[in-house]
């Protein structure tokens, strides 16, 4: 086998070194009747070229000629400068571990120090750790942190918040006895803040919203802030388009910000992996979850990067740590470093322009046609279309020009009706905007509305 | 150095500075293509949430980051440079493949949205790296969702509560070996159950009439690494599957290292109820310097139910599709379908090594370990003497009367070109010297990590400041972690 | 070391052995796919030349591969690891999206007999690349056929020849300053014609009044280097263009400095009639340890129905093709058309720039080797004060007083963390210091080598055996290049 | 611009320390009159999405979905392990220089030596050099060099070396004063001996011949040399298929080899970068062209390589130099040098195995319909078929089918009619040889022989 250095004589010699006749003889220890007297039944060894093969053939029946998307809702299609791969590509990176030994790391741990420092400038905290699995465990773990800050056990969602975010918070809060509330949102598309007036008691944790939203809008923090913390609540602050905050004012007054950094540069990948990140105020960095890295000197004065803070974490605390998060994203978290800093203050400022200039430029097409939801408040690249027609249907016709059009929200949000979430970025050209408002209008001018049934759900 | 190395040299090494004391304004790395709507007015569009300033992001050009990044990279060692024995952890070989064709455009573009009839390609390595890890473990169901071991884990637990609770039986507790991986307990306790500590016996495996003495109508399950933690494979492991099934708690497997039993030995064969796999420890996918990882979760038949939404079906059209109709299902345990550029790779190692490959890769990982426990027999302290699987575990008992510990040897192998094996882990092993070379090992390199280790114990006799004071040919000499978690400094902050 | 360099450490370095020493029978990186025809019999087919035995190509796994290179890699100093700054290379930024594209599927793995109905992509390439070096040389036609400046060069003079040939006056000689590299010479010799050399004047450009002299019907052309190699623009290039016009001779220009003039003046407009290009420097395709490299010849119009077959015309269909029927060409100097990955590259580099950048990028050449000019004057002995564009040349005359030399003082450079400048080149300097950072250092790196040669000319004085015994940081001292070639081993072979 | 690491400020302050007032300033040697006053006329800067979409366009006007080729003729489709280009990419081997100062290139320098030896190994030489920049300069060179060592002017050069390196030898050598002697093929597609007995003179410097030949034969080295010898003339041989030494043997008996490696890992890439090297006798080795890499020691006895033998090259000996080549071909030579550890020498054998069977099989069945040509003496993997129809017409039918076919010979021996030279490699799978068998068939079974004019010049 190509991936073992052995030769038949090494193998040999070694056996012979340790003092046994056979590989068998090393295996006794299992009891034999368990052992396996068989070949498994997985596909027989295949030559590189033959793997290449196998998984061309997959990446074209997954669509890789596809010539536009309107995708958004949760996972981003940018443009990846090439330095990313070229970067992370080199083994030193990618085929290191954890960075434990730090004399033999310094590499991992400056880059994440790096990548702590501009998440915090980008979300507006004062610290950030070295990542989470992805945005729906951040939001989650950060709702888990501010119960253990705030010492209570309830927590309002907002139920404009990525519904896969909320599943997720809800699959770990069921087990921890946490109630959660959710909230529907305005006319506007934000939270109902008169509902969260209401909502939010003595008892609560925290107070979690998602901005932009999951409907597109961008939520008015300060106000959903004070509520919160009138009464003591913390606020949590989930945002799943960190391009976003290339041009949007950062939830500054959260207390906790969950963060899916996906769209700096990490590639969509079917859904993973991505990487969440969740930044704070240094007050509460005790109670963070995840890994932290920090500044110190060596023994002769000399800067150097260091894990830190590791009594928070699962291999010196077990079951009183702040979570049991250990192998996290940080690969991915090199991958959004090297795309913050190519882009920088200023490139990420313009980046978030053209994709601001592009949504509005798609949705004033749209709107000539059909109705474009939540006109109220501001919105960055996403915003909900609703047609006479079923969105599968429009979808289905946009397929054949090689173009995806927007996710049909009935699953998520049925009060919607035929609507659709569609996200322009700085890869949506001009043409597919345009062909895709042609397919609006000729729907809702020929008044369709074919019966469900007869469409494929095309987005699931 | 005393005893020089074959291993390694000293180099000249670039340094480099943070990048923020390399920015300055207008400076650039981008460019955008023009933009081909209309301009727009953001204050017009955003009002009060427009972004008045980006604050301390970097100003660079890509000359500067492609040095930046490189001279970082060349700091660090990598399984690519050389043996990574760090125990626990399965530093293998990352074959090349797997990053191209998890690079391939169908598969790094695929939006986790689209529509199935585009999906397919991503939905049959979903179903064919499925298949290959059912049979390879003798389970019967999989989700393939949860982000890394831990979250396999807590999925796991949460499919054993959802278990009990079907049952109208909600149990309180969770047993776990005190050579448990710290994720175990921190998992059983995140999960709600409170955790209860089970001793190993002298020859480091699960006492078995503790274990009886333990056991009983509260304990939902017993979360089992096996090999365990010190690389010993549970012979008993029969009697403890029994223990736990007669009593109607669980046997839970903690798959970190399967590396020792593919192609050998089943789980699902020997009692094991359900399990976590790490592919970025047995299936060869990359670690990147902390993650990412992924953690699929193999069951038996009756806790299928249990499994997160949602799950990959055969439609009657012949074509894949996901079934999120689950609801019996723990949920939802991240967004999407997981960590999906990880089954790539890893199925791309499985269809590299086939099924002689695959038993010879953990055939070649246990004689790794018994060719190195064989080599440091003496020079270190072995605390059980039970035969090894695929890592062994010795101690600094005898370094220890002049001083030196665990962390000190480790320190001192770098500078024999080595990266450290894991330290005082497992816990039962006061100073641990946890060593797992995986099969990647040549038999050159293992001779050279010997040699170096034997050295290290007679220069530890010899001279033990050198130890202590190790290393010596890194660009940093030893971080001061203490003050590092006394004060923290987890940012860059512009001076003055 | 004396003066502690804020540029660069020491840091543990693996070594490695050759490749042959770690073969083993039976080891391997390769796997065939299962033949999907019969079986041969090799002797049947091939009776007599069937091969018996493959010598001593190794045998080695995957990982020992990966592992191999790796650590030989690390060996390296480059241009991604810190200013390299060999004079008369150009040792600029290689960009990364060059790379992206050079290996597009369609390009990567084209053919180059396909036919051209399925090669309109890469026909598009060369005729885009030609359109652009035509506009920024300000010449007629180009060929890109030659694979690397020397072969321009040769390329280059045999369309000179043929030129004179044509008109029934074969010409002997070229005339080549003394400063000329190497490879003019030596291309001129190849081409059958006699070198004759042109001295320079005191501000180190060619005296104008010594070439009217030399100048006759004899001399059928003269290489120029322009700005020439000691970075110095020949202010008298109309008269010198003059005066080998006047008397029938061609003005032939190596460009390989042309990073000191894209976008702020053309050869074409100084007198030229034909030049190479090296697309390995001004372009940005990379060194790649020593190729490959391309060299296209720009010329004017005169000179087109000499250049080498075949050249890539539009057809009448609009279609791009390639045109073989050149009766008058010098004919072929290579096979098929090109480097035409390097190709790829100074497009791609040429599209990133536009003509805005490819002028800054002339300019901040121009600056950065100025601004190491003021910061060393003083320091070391600078033979010609004429002014500078893109490369200085000082010379050892202060340090040989001590006994040190040029290549020792480079030596010392790299324990300082920097590549050395080009030594004893050009010949007219006795003790040459060649010195081109280009255009992709920052400010930041320029300052640390000043520093750092300051320094050195510190320790010439203060210690002269420091330098003389350096590198004192790498993981070989200096290498015994006399015996090397005394006693050429060229090739491992197995002991015993 | 995004590749210029100065900021404004950078560039002002630079210019104060040098004392001048501005850039223009540092360009007052040109004389005004030339200096360009206006913005060049290449295309306006564009990012690195749009550069990447028009090459992507580009790549696809260029054949990216072709499902088989029967080309061959001196550049072969092999399949390239995905390591090479993973270790070839990495900045230490591609953005380094020559390797002049050795303690900082003992990476590139060691791999060079690793090469010369693998070479020497293959082509069952002494030595060999670092690379030439392809096989036909390498031949031509060889030639020189040849011409050196014996001090003759005479070439005699066999008609079934590849047309296109006998052109670049025509180029070079007319310039010298040497004659050139081209000789016939016999009917079993080898040089005609007899031509060649009667053709060498004790004024012949060497004979270059190829093997396999550019019709596809195996020359009888052995005969070639002997014929040679016998007059005081050397053998270059020159090979453009460096995987068919996998199986054939090496032409022990030649002086000179030049070999072409392109073959041997480095990609197609529309003719070139490619990778020439000769290799020959060690008491050759002063005459002999292109860099050279050496073992010795450093101050402490430690191994370590050099750049040798210096004084044959350009920038040391001028207008004397064995050759004026400087910049070759290292990264293509470092690619082979990955492919042949990949290979090794059990894997070579079989590579080159599969080559010869699949060429086996393809002749045979194309055998059954059309004439193979030069049935008397043995191949490795090309072949030539001769058909009633002009071969551009098949080939175009068979390019409908995605599938391009072998390369028509008229161009460079219309002698042989409609004649075309088929390659198959480890990549042609028995699917494409029996589809273009079928197409064959189908000629041959039709009669066709459509006029030339109408045929598109599939090939060039
Ligand atoms: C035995 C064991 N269990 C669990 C884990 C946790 O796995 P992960 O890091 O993938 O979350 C580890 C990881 O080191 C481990 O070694
Ligand atoms: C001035 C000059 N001319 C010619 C050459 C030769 O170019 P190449 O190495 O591309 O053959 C060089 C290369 O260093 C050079 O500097």
């Amino acid at each position: 086998m190509r991936y073992l250095p052995k030769s038949p004589a090494d193998r040999g010699a070694m056996l012979e070194s340790i003092g046994v006749g056979s590989i068998d003889d090393l295996f006794a220890p299992i009891p034999a009747e368990y052992r396996l007297t068989r070949d498994l039944k997985v596909p027989r060894q295949m030559a590189e070229a033959e793997i290449v093969d196998w998984f061309r053939e997959r990446s074209r029946e997954n669509g890789d000629n596809y010539a536009a998307t309107f995708l958004g809702a949760g996972a981003y299609y940018h443009y990846r400068p090439v330095l990313i791969d070229a970067l992370v590509s080199r083994g030193e990176f990618f085929t290191a571990y954890t960075p434990y030994q730090a004399e033999v790391s310094q590499g991992t741990l400056q880059a994440i120090f790096e990548f702590q420092t501009m998440i915090s400038e980008l979300t507006g905290m004062e610290v950030a750790n070295a990542s989470m699995y992805d945005g729906s465990t951040a939001a989650t773990e950060a709702v888990m942190m501010a119960a253990r800050l705030s010492q209570r056990r309830s927590v309002v969602v907002a139920r404009s918040v990525h519904p896969e975010y909320r599943e997720v918070l809800s699959t770990y809060a069921t087990h921890q006895g946490m109630s959660l509330l959710t909230l529907p949102y305005s006319e506007s598309g934000r939270l109902d803040l008169k509902e969260l007036e209401r909502a939010i008691t003595q008892e609560t944790a925290c107070v979690l919203i998602q901005s932009p939203n999951f409907l597109g809008t961008i939520e008015d923090v300060g106000a959903v802030a004070e509520l919160a913390h009138r009464q003591g609540a913390l606020l949590v602050v989930s945002i799943a388009e960190a391009v976003s905050l290339g041009i949007l004012e950062p939830p500054r007054q959260a207390d906790i910000v969950a963060l899916e950094v996906q769209s700096l540069g990490v590639p969509l990948g079917f859904g993973g992996p991505y990487c969440g990140v969740i930044a704070t105020r240094q007050q509460y960095v005790r109670q963070m979850p995840g890994r932290l890295v920090g500044q110190t000197t060596d023994r002769n004065g000399k800067r150097g990067f260091v894990l830190t803070l590791a009594t928070r974490e699962q291999h010196i605390r077990r079951e009183k740590a702040t979570s049991n998060i250990c192998t996290n994203q940080a690969l991915m978290a090199l991958m959004a470093t090297i795309f913050m800093t190519i882009y920088g203050k200023q490139g990420l400022a313009e980046l978030a322009k053209q994709n601001l200039a592009k949504a509005a430029y798609a949705a004033e097409q749209f709107g000539k046609h059909a109705k474009v939801l939540f006109p109220g408040a501001p919105r960055f690249h996403e915003f909900v279309v609703q047609t006479g027609e079923d969105p599968h249907a429009i979808n289905n016709r946009l397929l054949g020009h090689k173009i995806v059009g927007g996710l049909p929200l009935k699953k998520f949000y049925p009060e919607l009706g035929n609507a659709a979430l569609w996200c322009c970025t700085e890869m949506t050209t001009r043409t597919a905007i345009d062909t895709a408002a042609g397919f609006i209008s000729e729907s809702e001018r020929s008044g369709k509305s074919a019966p469900e049934t007869d469409v494929e759900e095309v987005a699931r | 150095m005393k005893h020089p190395t074959r291993k390694a040299t000293r180099h000249v090494s670039q340094n480099e500075g943070l990048l923020f004391e390399k920015s300055s304004p207008g400076k650039m790395a981008w460019k955008l293509p023009p933009l081909d709507v209309p301009e727009v007015d953001t204050k017009r569009l955003l009002g009060d949430s427009q972004r008045t300033a980006l604050g301390q992001l970097p100003e660079v050009s890509e000359i500067e980051i492609i040095r930046h990044f490189t001279r970082l990279s060349t700091w660090n060692y990598a399984i690519d440079l050389g043996m990574y024995p760090l125990g626990s952890c399965t530093m293998k070989y990352n074959p090349r493949v797997n990053e191209v064709v998890a690079r391939l455009e169908g598969l790094a573009n695929g939006h986790p949205y689209q529509p199935e009839k585009i999906s397919q390609g991503a939905l049959r390595i979903l179903k064919t790296l499925s298949e290959c890890l059912l049979e390879i473990t003798g389970m019967d169901a999989i989700t393939l969702q949860p982000a890394a071991g831990a979250q396999g884990e807590l999925t796991g637990l949460l499919m054993v509560r959802a278990h009990h609770q079907t049952k109208g039986d909600p149990r309180k507790k969770i047993l776990i070996p005190d050579s448990a991986h710290g994720t175990n307990p921190a998992t059983a306790a995140t999960v709600g159950y409170a955790v209860e500590n089970l001793k190993s016996n002298a020859q480091g495996m699960v006492d078995v009439s503790a274990l009886s003495a333990q056991m009983n109508q509260e304990v939902a399950a017993l979360m089992l690494t096996n090999p365990n933690t010190l690389g010993v494979f549970e012979q008993e492991i029969h009697k403890i599957a029994d223990i736990m099934h007669a009593k109607g708690g669980l046997l839970y497997m903690d798959g970190a290292n399967m590396n020792a039993l593919v192609g050998k030995v089943r789980p699902g064969d020997f009692g094991v109820d359900l399990m976590h796999l790490n592919l970025h420890k047995t299936f060869s996918t990359p670690h990147g310097g902390g993650g990412p990882g992924s953690g699929p979760v193999a069951v038996k038949q009756f806790l299928e139910p249990f499994l997160p939404w949602p799950v990959v079906i055969t439609k009657a059209d012949g074509t894949l599709g996901l079934d999120y109709n689950r609801p019996r299902s723990v949920g939802r345990v991240r967004a999407f379908y997981g960590n999906f550029g990880m089954f790539v790779r890893a199925l791309a190692y499985i269809f590299a090594n086939g099924p002689d490959g695959l038993r010879q890769t953990t055939e070649d990982a246990v004689l790794n370990a018994n060719y190195i426990r064989k080599g440091l027999e003496g020079a270190y302290d072995l605390p059980y003497p039970t035969p090894s699987m695929h890592e062994v575990v010795f101690s600094d008992k005898l370094q220890a009367k002049k001083g030196v510990r665990t962390m000190d040897i480790a320190k001192r192998l770098i500078d024999y070109g080595f990266h450290p094996y894991t330290t005082a882990f497992p816990l039962i092993v006061p100073g641990a010297l946890m060593i797992e070379p995986s099969e990647s090992e040549p038999r050159e390199e293992l001779d050279l990590f010997i040699e170096a280790m034997r050295s290290i114990a007679e220069e530890v006799e010899e001279d033990p400041e050198m130890v202590l004071s190790a290393p010596h040919t890194t660009r940093v000499s030893r971080l001061d972690e203490v003050t590092a978690a006394r004060n923290p400094v987890l940012r860059w902050k512009p001076q003055g």
